[in-house]
């Protein structure tokens, strides 16, 4: 073949089309590919060695020869085969220096033992499920009685539901409404929303100074939790209130009681 | 007559491994299976009817038998054993949409008052829906809530998380979990949409600052 | 001392007649019982647990055995049998390469996040894996992980074992080797610039609603 190439005249053609041919194959292949780790765990193959003595820094390479090569065909890789890429390219410049007695964090061993160690165990989990489809497998290669009896004397209707119906039920309300951002409501929270509109109404009402809570809720005055959550919510609603000029609050000393009356709109 | 040689290769196999292939094949065919079906499945030259004589007398007095049902045979349960089978005869029916959607609120929610059921989803709850899952014992009446009228709660039972394979009703995916497990549809969802995983009221309140800044 | 004319009412049947009550019912239901239901549906007294025995060493190289899944058992057809059953045989949906290795993964390293299933993989987990898996019932949810995030966690199910005969979790092929090669650790990668391991787990943590209180 080489020897018809050379006699033609434009002899470079067929080379290069043979090298666009290789280079596509592998290129088509990377559709077959599940992420980078995959493909490198498929180049590492090439290596023929027991992956526990993979060499990394050819492998390396390898990687950064392929993903050259796709751009030179100008194909798109996704995004985490050039993540890995760069982080190949990394690697590989750690591993090529002298270590830097300086550098901290681990060192470029340690980082490619690990990237060893992640090949082992994506090839062992491969095996694995290889394994596991290979068993005798119910309905496939074992059966279960193919008459289960039921005896009609009891008849007893049971409502069946999975858990399958019960995650896809509340998704499909969570949902529902785009457009209604809901959010649910603690009990035990008292909001600044309801705050407010009570506060603005009790203020309208009464002009005098009060403390703060006599404006709390009266289902809220238990104490515990709910109490210091009405506290709270009615005390940044005085401060919003006043701050709108509807409102005063005043505190005659430090942790003394915070008192608050309504303004007349002038 | 010519394949004197070949003979061997073709030999069926010996009468008790028949025998175990006519116990497999009528213990996983749904229907009763004949003498024909049988010598139309063995290996070619087994004998069927004697298998199944072999396979009838093993059976004697066991817990099942082998039993002729016209022309055909099939494995039953012994007369005699009928009583056990009371229990099996269970009509397995779907859930309703209202009650699936009650029954997931509750657990999202819980606890949870009817009031509340309704406002997620948007319309009413039937008394009969609240009774049937309390019937089912997948939910059951928690503490009344400390609000006007004292409703009462509703909270997700043992047999609800057994049912479901959970350990907790906090194991639940939340809403994000769901959308990666393809459990919802492609929709972007609202920021306002929180999953609610991990939120339950039992938790010990509002943050702690809060407290100290404001306590009595 | 009084009760003796009521002892034989409520003594338990023989051993024998037991083990065949536990026989008709194994026989009569396409799914694993508990030892626990068998209890419920022997009379009162039973010993299941030592019926199963007896049955189990009964079908020893049978056509059909007893086969024990997880805290259940079933009778199924003898493996080498299988080729009878060609009519028998259910069509299932192929597997995906993803779904098959996630279900391995699931399997071998239960219980198990999805971030780390993407670690393990290197490729994120698409929508529908876990959703398929989930649906044939062979994964379940197991507890959330007590890590920041709080991911749902998976396991594999009763079901996933029937399917695939293994009697329990541990009887997966190869998982003490595995283990012993350190295969299943779940070893940390030694520092933030490790190769890119799919996309990070979904956050849905509960740690979002304390900002209501404040906002506008």
């Amino acid at each position: 073949m080489s020897a018809a190439a050379d006699s033609e005249p434009w002899d470079e053609t067929p080379l290069a089309l043979a090298d666009r041919q290789a280079a596509e194959a592998l290129i088509v292949d990377v559709e077959g590919f599940e992420g980078p780790l995959d493909l490198l765990l498929a180049l590492a193959r090439t290596q023929k060695v027991d992956l526990r003595r993979i060499a990394v820094l050819p492998l390396a390479e390898q990687y950064l020869a392929f993903v050259a090569r796709a751009r030179a065909l100008r194909i798109e890789l996704a995004a985490d085969y050039l993540v890995m890429a760069a982080w190949l390219a990394y690697l590989k410049s750690r591993l090529l220096l002298p270590p830097d007695p300086a550098a901290e964090g681990p060192s470029a061993e340690e980082m490619a033992a690990h990237l060893a160690f992640q090949l082992q165990r994506l090839e062992a989990m491969r095996a694995a499920a290889a394994r596991l489809m290979a068993r005798d497998r119910l309905g496939l290669d074992v059966f279960a009685r193919g008459d289960p009896e039921a005896v009609q004397t009891l008849r007893r209707t049971e409502f069946d539901a999975t858990l399958i119906d019960l995650l896809r039920a509340y998704a499909r309300l969570r949902t529902r409404d785009e457009f209604r951002p809901w959010a649910f409501e603690r009990a035990d929270v008292y909001g600044l929303a309801a705050a407010l509109e009570r506060l603005r109404g009790q203020l309208a009402e009464r002009f005098g100074w009060l403390p703060l809570e006599a404006f709390l809720p009266e289902d809220w005055l238990g104490g515990g939790p709910r109490r210091r959550s009405a506290t709270a919510a009615t005390f940044v609603a005085g401060l919003e209130l006043t701050r709108q000029g509807r409102a005063e609050m005043r505190q005659s000393e430090p942790f003394g009681p915070v008192e608050l009356r309504g303004r007349r709109p002038e | 007559m010519s394949g004197v040689p070949e003979a061997p290769l073709f030999a069926p196999p010996p009468l008790p491994e028949q025998e175990r292939m006519v116990e497999a094949i009528l213990f996983a065919t749904a229907q009763p299976v004949t003498v024909a079906d049988l010598a139309a499945r063995l290996p070619h030259g087994s004998d069927p009817a004697e298998a199944l004589r072999m396979l009838r007398a093993r059976y004697e007095g066991r817990g099942v038998e082998l039993r002729r049902i016209g022309d055909a045979w099939a494995m039953r349960t012994a007369p005699d054993l009928g009583f056990l089978m009371q229990a099996e005869r269970v009509e397995t029916r779907k859930l309703s949409r209202a009650a699936i959607e009650t029954l997931a609120i509750v657990a999202y929610h819980q606890p949870v008052t009817r009031a509340e059921i309704e406002e997620i989803r948007g319309v009413a709850v039937s008394r009969g829906t609240l009774d049937q899952l309390l019937e089912l014992d997948w939910i059951r009446f928690g503490r009344r809530r400390n609000t006007p009228g004292r409703p009462v709660t509703y909270l997700v039972t043992e047999e609800f998380l057994d049912h479901f394979g959970l350990e907790s009703a906090r194991d639940l995916p939340g809403l994000a979990e769901l959308r990666a497990a393809g459990l919802l549809d492609n929709r972007p969802s609202p920021d306002g949409l929180r999953p609610p995983a991990g939120e339950p009221e039992l938790d010990d309140g509002p943050d702690v600052d809060q407290g100290t800044l404001f306590e009595d």
